[in-house]
């Protein structure tokens, strides 16, 4: 139900509760926070009609610090439980915060099965690449090495790139942001809520004290411009500080390039377009990431399509159209029955 | 042995003889169509005028290779003049469309009883297949019963000759021969099934045609052909039944029906989720096809998901309801718990099969009555029914949407695969007459408090998402009474804790008390029986009564809380006997509760009760 | 164990076990239990140093027919079964087969877990499209309209490509096989023995009782060559009857098309040629299916890496040789400890 | 009220009053180091000869932020010259570093305890913080304690001004300080304090010289100043102990050694198959840096999976180990049924918090004995054993490998967040003097048979793949005695089943006969406990009978089998008490399975007994 009523008078702080924040100080998750706030109060559904839904880890926190509609359950159910929720009534707003350990480790049946469902609501998985909650151990997007409590000399298993995850779940909708760019996270965020079906975002999450700069090589003011490529449907790769610097295709393979601009011959014209229908470009982009090559932020991949919830109202309603029975009495009373008599 | 071919039976002389009841049980490959030959021959006898219950038996294998034994199906009915509580100990009569159902079903037939075999299958290569060495029919094997070989593949064919079907299609009308055959054996009325046929195939007539005069072959060869010494027509009169409009009805059925009723009452839509399993799915395959009542069926990517889908639902206003079985109900334990913490209604619906792990799919047991009680981590109390046959799911359905929705918990609703599957006549009842208890969603943003709670219920207020002014927040975390907001305080803890226990109990007040089915109301021996044991319990102890021992039949529905008064009511027996179909679980929520020495009668086979083994057991005790 | 001891002895029926195959009669299973016992033969380790390891379904009955050691575990957990294996021995040669149900809803989670991590297993995932021991419910990779019963109407989720999803989870081996292709199955299959790693080969398999002919565009004997393109590392993709028809890349896009040899001057240099070990290529092949283009069989993908397993292992190594406490007695009394006397 | 500040103190005159034993709590913001302080304290106590137990409180947050009340984190230790049985009801002197830690911990302190709180932190920004509207400190709320308000903060910045450290830096040698000063007060020696700073600190000396300083500083202050009236130093002397090398232990680092010894004793390579939940992880932690010892660790995708690989690792021949805390118990319930069924051996350790759901991570409860029973669809008996101690441990996950191993079936091992926390003082065993058990895998070919039994044990053979000749399939499904094919067949399910509980039933024959700890062997009131609450409870039990009351004290390891005289036991009392940090849980298995008139005495605040409430229990039945 996305009434506009107040979409003029909602500002982001009427999204806050009255919970005090507990994350640790100097956690992303605040910046993320706020984000959010602004976001829900750019687009202006009445806070009753908006529900957050979240697992358990740091982040799944997140529903007690909005006045929204909140439901804060078990670890790596929430895709399930919203999925519940839109079957129930597809009117409301409904978002679901995660990790990338109650996400991608414990949930990742439920994230993989929303996406490919295409439930309408919007998934953010804050991804720090531990595990918060529970004290640091490693997760499934930790990097190989990770000392963590659980691998004291570093880790072993190969990570996954959730974006790269979604794509393979045939998500119809994914897009990345991060808890630092805070300009860049409601346009983002928005996209995400105007999108008819599943849509998820990762959002690259600092855990100050369990995985402290994990991305600085993109994430901080000073690596932002160099790290960071923000991609925009129709428009060409560039970025860099001078926004010098630009993305092309090799010829004749299926991979991409960084290029410098007036290096070479290279022109804006040689570089790529950014196309947000193309799963395969959307691939490449993911598997972007540093030294080399600069990480792919904003809307990767966007497929418009009809939701599940939609799909599933259209078809009750075509029953209900064409049933010849619609009273459970009449219902009881089909097939072969037999009268007794006294 | 007396067996005859058919050249040699000449027609008999139309005398009929008066049984009170009878069990027949029709058992065949896979594809020889039992269970519709079954079905047919059951609306048939309800419309005689016959009490009766049926229970068909189906193979783990989806489609064995033909003529093996564990491609075996079959069909059992009890009919009679009385009343009928089961589907009966042992066949009278079996019927075997090959070796391998003979093989399987032999050994179970009532000495004396009578065997119609198609002889026609009985080919040295089938009677290898079925696991014969010599042939059953010819080594003296079957001298304890009558036994009544005809070449129903044969004769089958000759009648259906006209109708110009290939020989596999033809053969396939031998199920409706032999139903025409054992119609003539209980005089039985044709027509309905000619009805029926002709509706299923209006659009292939020859294969009506052919099914009919297949059943017209059968039924005539039973008239006219001369039976062996000791075999002849049999006549069933009407039983003393309640008036009324009649049909047939599954436990599934019964459920499924149930529960659309209780969303219906409650005024709530329902969404079911559910991942299929043995032998829960026929509830998601039955609500799939009622959406137009309001209904949303979900199949889930697995059990956890479909419970936390149920949840969700319920979070946002719904009826939500999960169905199972045990491995699957095992996987949703953490999601209950949740529910339990967060105290929105659900109805957890868990079809027991035999375990542990995958045990035995198709065979039945009532072995998850620990794990609806107390399996979970933590004090996690909830409500608990169980289902005592398939027309009771209807109510039990109603009851637990009843109690979920007005206490704000879930409610476990134990039913079987036995239950599930069989099927028993029902006096369809008018639903305009049930009481309707609609749900009160909080409204009043004033003063509004997630986790006050209503004083006679102790249920906190249900408030939907989507209601202006009542956003609030819930999880799995400790919360604090009134508020809901997270809470680690010590002392928070323990009245939440005693709150939702004596919600819980409470709810003991709001049941009916524990009545005594049969029997007196003290003295020497109760039989404490709970879910699809019912029937056998209940004939075993009316035969007991009728022989003038000292035995009465209670029977739970409700497994927790448990009514009030049933302590007090046990006290007054010297003894109790707790049959289950499995290794004593009720009999220890008993002994715990009300230290009396309840002793238990187990079983766990995959096998319902016989009425005997009861009878056997209750005997001991008084006369022993 | 690679032990080839009998590799000139061993024969198909040598792994074949005394049970009776209770498949329905006509089940696709057949010929790939065939396909498999001839592969193990091929192959050669001896079948004490062979372990099956299945979920639930009717593919997972599989290692009951195999003389090997054997164990059908519960609904969709064979993947984390089969890893404590390799953990506890990885010696062992491990197989997993698994079901589009048992693999991709139920069990989604474990087999993205085990093909991530890169356990050394080969896993087979027998994909009809359909739940067939629970009589005939549509699964995660049913086509939407399905109907079952449990969608009487018509499906209506969006299915997962389970190439497609194996890629998204870093699946380092990611292959096809078809269960009437008795020849071709066999190579797929020691392919994927062969690879030090998770190697996931989905096998099509036809339920020939709840979703009859649901390959028959590319599956039967007719089909085959058409619906086909059997792909090869280093060998240009060239399919159909008369080996006429190629596949192309489109120029300046991620994707490909189906050309014609001789046809508007294409000739077989223009085909791409397969490359292995490009992950893309694999993504656009993986998302090829008719009736525009054949379904891509044979090793989609294929990196090498070290499996986690030989990884643990040698981390064990590493710690024994530098641990410096190597008694029990002695770490326990490692650290502070104070004497009590008389 | 009694406060002083620094200024106004004055040396003592040295005399050190005699006490029996003393509970100190230390308690701090997160960050100001308590959980050091505390083991810092406990060594020193320990080589005091004291006998002593502790227990740290951390907070459910990560790291607040500083000065809020959910950041405070404490320690506490029980110390004294006679056995010493729990960590304390309440503490008779709190160290409160800052206002919420006064705010948080002064409503349990003693009557009459000492605080000692550091007044430099009590500033306006940080009493609000901490939730007072008045300084606590000034408006005589404290008038029923001994207060020592010292300006720590400053006294410490004083102290090691001269190593050039930076403010922040400076003031984290605060405990240190405080730590010297209670070192005085109770006549510690500092010298293993200043041993160990020296280590740790050894590539940064002045950060060691700044901490040394600081303590011997704290020590001076307490030497040289005039401490208020009341106020002096005490004497704690020698307890009576077993004389040996001791260690402290906590309870999750006894389980970890205890399941290496376990596996040594059994030959077997270790696999933990695990996923991090609180209370749990520590074990995970604790083994994943013992790679060593033939130990292979796994953090697995969630607990299903962590389960499963760890029965896939006892079907490989290892010893597979998997753990959790109540809700991911939960979700393991339908593999453990598995493992039930395919009879391997299996370890599965629950470290118990509060539920239900997430219920209260941090805080403890003993809840899940339910779960650990009974929590399984179907008949799916198996062994539960419960640790009573952070030592315990050990010897509990050495019994918990040997029962798993000899009589193939899962062992669920109980233990909790308290006693993991937890520590005491440990006599360290000599390993070589266990007697060994190794498996024995089944090696011969002919006559294998995968589920034949062991006559004695009825464990059947442990197979391990890689054995030439043995190759064999087992599974979920029910198993063919013997052969352990796929078999539906009724009576074999029946058999089967029967012989899986005869299996774990017979264990009781195993463990050694239930003991009686405290009391008579038979009288008027047996205080039976299990787990945890085993130290409050045996203090309790022994005030008692030091008051002449008839009682005694029976803990349980054996949960289940419970242990064979158990019955016998419990029904020579007129009276049984069952302390439980639960709703009710064990009381209802000895009921159920004795008939006795056991009774509940519950509590579920997260927090353990205290021994009064244990001793006004027993008074009011033997009094009342
Ligand atoms: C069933 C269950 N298993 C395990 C846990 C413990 N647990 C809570 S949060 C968490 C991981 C959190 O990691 P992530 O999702 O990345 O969130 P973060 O804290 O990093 O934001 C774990 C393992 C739990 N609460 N429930
Ligand atoms: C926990 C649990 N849930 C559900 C089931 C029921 N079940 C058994 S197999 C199956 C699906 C099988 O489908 P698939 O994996 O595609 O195998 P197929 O039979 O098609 O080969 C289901 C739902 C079960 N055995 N256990
Ligand atoms: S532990 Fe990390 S993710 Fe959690 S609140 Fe603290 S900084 Fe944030
Ligand atoms: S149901 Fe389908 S998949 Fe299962 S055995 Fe039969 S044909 Fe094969
Ligand atoms: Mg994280
Ligand atoms: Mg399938």
């Amino acid at each position: 139900m996305n009434v506009q009523a107040e979409i003029d008078t909602l500002k982001a702080k009427d999204f806050a509760s009255d919970q005090e924040v507990r994350w640790c100080p100097g956690c992303g998750d605040y910046a993320i926070l706020k984000g959010v706030q602004r976001t829900l109060a750019e687009i202006g559904t009445p806070p009753e009609n908006v529900v957050f839904i979240s697992g358990i880890g740091c982040s799944s926190r997140f529903p007690y610090y909005l006045s929204t509609y909140g439901f804060h359950t078990i670890h790596g159910r929430a895709p399930a439980v919203a999925t519940g929720v839109k079957l129930a009534n597809p009117e409301l707003d409904v978002w679901i915060v995660t990790g990338d350990g109650d996400g991608l480790s414990i949930g990742g049946n439920h994230l993989l099965h929303v996406l490919r469902r295409n439930v309408d609501v919007q998934i953010l998985l804050f991804n720090n690449e531990i595990y918060g909650l529970t004290k640091g151990q490693y997760s499934p997007t930790s990097r190989i090495g990770t000392r963590s409590p659980s691998t004291p000399m570093g880790s072993l298993d190969r990570p996954l790139l959730p974006a790269q995850f979604a794509l393979g779940a045939n998500a119809s909708f994914v897009a990345r942001a991060v808890d630092t760019q805070q300009k860049h996270m409601p346009d983002v965020l928005k996209r995400a809520h105007a999108h008819n079906g599943a849509s998820f975002v990762e959002i690259y999450q600092n855990c100050i004290v369990y995985n402290d700069g994990v991305f600085s090589s993109f994430a901080e003011k000073e690596t932002a411009d160099a790290g960071q490529l923000r991609v925009e449907h129709g428009q060409p790769m560039i970025f860099g500080k001078d926004r010098q610097r630009g993305i092309r295709m090799v010829p004749d393979t299926f991979s991409l390039e960084v290029v410098e601009i007036g290096k070479d011959g290279v022109t804006e014209a040689d570089l790529l377009v950014h196309d947000e229908g193309d799963r395969i470009l959307a691939g490449l982009l993911a598997e972007m990431r540093g030294p080399d090559y600069p990480v792919a932020i904003g809307v990767l991949f966007c497929e418009e399509t009809q939701s599940y919830d939609t799909a599933v109202y259209q078809q009750v309603a075509q029953v209900r159209e064409h049933a010849s029975i619609t009273d459970l009495n009449e219902l009881l009373r089909g097939g072969a029955t037999w009268t007794v008599t006294e | 042995m007396v067996t005859s071919t058919a050249a040699e039976l000449e027609p008999t002389d139309g005398h009929r003889e008066e049984v009170e009841s009878v069990v027949v049980r029709f058992a065949g490959d896979s594809g020889d169509g039992m269970q519709l030959t079954g079905s047919q021959f059951t609306l048939a006898t309800a419309l005689a005028g016959n009490d009766l219950a049926t229970f068909p038996d189906f193979p783990a294998e989806i489609r064995a290779p033909i003529g093996t034994t564990f491609g075996v199906s079959a069909f059992q009915i009890n009919f009679g003049a009385r009343e009928i509580a089961t589907a009966g100990d042992a066949p009278d009569v079996l019927v075997a469309m090959n070796p391998a159902a003979l093989k399987v079903n032999i050994g179970e037939l009532n000495t004396g009883g009578t065997v119609i075999v198609d002889i026609g299958t009985f080919s040295d290569r089938n009677l290898k297949k079925a696991g014969f060495t010599e042939d059953p029919l010819a080594n003296g094997s079957l001298d304890d019963f009558q036994v009544l070989s005809i070449d129903i593949s044969k004769l089958t064919l000759e009648s259906v000759k006209e109708f110009g079907l290939g020989n596999k299609e033809a053969l396939r009308s031998k199920n409706m021969w032999t139903l025409g055959l054992v119609y003539w054996l209980y005089d039985r009325d044709r027509q309905p099934t000619l009805d029926w046929l002709r509706d299923k195939f209006a659009k292939r007539g020859n294969i009506a045609d052919a099914n009919i005069a297949a059943i017209n072959a059968g039924h005539a060869f039973g008239e006219t052909a001369e039976l062996p010494s000791g075999l002849h027509g049999y006549k069933v009169r009407h039983a003393d039944i309640a008036p009324g409009l009649y049909r047939t009805v599954t436990g599934a059925e019964a459920l499924a029906w149930g529960m659309a009723m209780g969303a219906k009452l409650a005024n709530l839509r329902l969404l079911l989720a559910s991942y299929p399993i043995t032998p829960a799915s026929p509830l998601l395959h039955i609500l799939a096809g009622m959406k137009q009542f309001d209904i949303v069926t979900f199949q889930a990517e697995d059990e956890i998901a479909a419970v936390c889908a149920a949840i969700g639902g319920a979070y946002a206003g719904s009826l939500g309801v999960t169905s199972s079985s045990g491995p699957g109900i095992a996987l949703k334990g953490e999601a209950i718990g949740l529910a339990v913490g967060v105290e929105l209604p659900l109805v957890v619906v868990n079809s027991q099969r035999a375990g542990p792990s995958t045990g035995m799919p198709t065979k039945t047991e009532q072995s998850d009555l620990y794990q609806a009680v107390f399996g979970r981590n933590a004090d996690a109390p909830l409500v608990v029914l169980a289902a005592a046959s398939p027309a009771d799911c209807f109510e039990v359905a109603i009851e637990a949407v009843r109690l979920a929705t007005k206490y704000m918990t879930p409610v476990m609703l134990l039913t079987d695969g036995y239950i599930g599957n069989a099927s028993e006549p029902w006096l369809i009842p008018d639903l305009d007459a049930f009481e309707p208890f609609p749900v009160e969603f909080a409204g009043q943003a004033e003063d509004f408090h997630p986790y006050s709670r209503n004083g006679e219920t102790l249920a906190r207020p249900w408030a939907r998402p989507g209601t202006p002014g009542l956003q609030h927040r819930i999880g799995g975390i400790e919360r604090q009474d009134g508020s809901g907001n997270i809470s680690y305080d010590a002392e928070n803890h323990q009245r939440m804790t005693d709150l939702r226990a004596r919600k819980i109990a409470g709810i003991a007040d709001d049941v009916p008390p524990q009545g005594v089915e049969l029997g007196p109301k003290s003295g020497r021996l109760a039989v404490v029986g709970w879910g699809s044991t019912h029937g056998p319990i209940h004939r075993a102890v009316g035969n007991m009564l009728d022989q003038g021992l000292e035995v009465a039949h209670i029977h739970l529905r409700n497994i927790w809380p448990l009514p009030r008064n049933l302590g007090e009511l046990l006290s007054g027996y010297e003894a109790i006997l707790v049959p289950e179909m499995n290794n004593g679980q009720l009999v220890t929520v008993l002994r715990a509760e009300y230290l009396v020495p309840a002793e238990g009668l187990n079983k766990v086979n995959g096998q319902p009760f016989k009425i005997t083994e009861i009878e056997n057991a209750i005997r001991a005790r008084l006369e022993g």
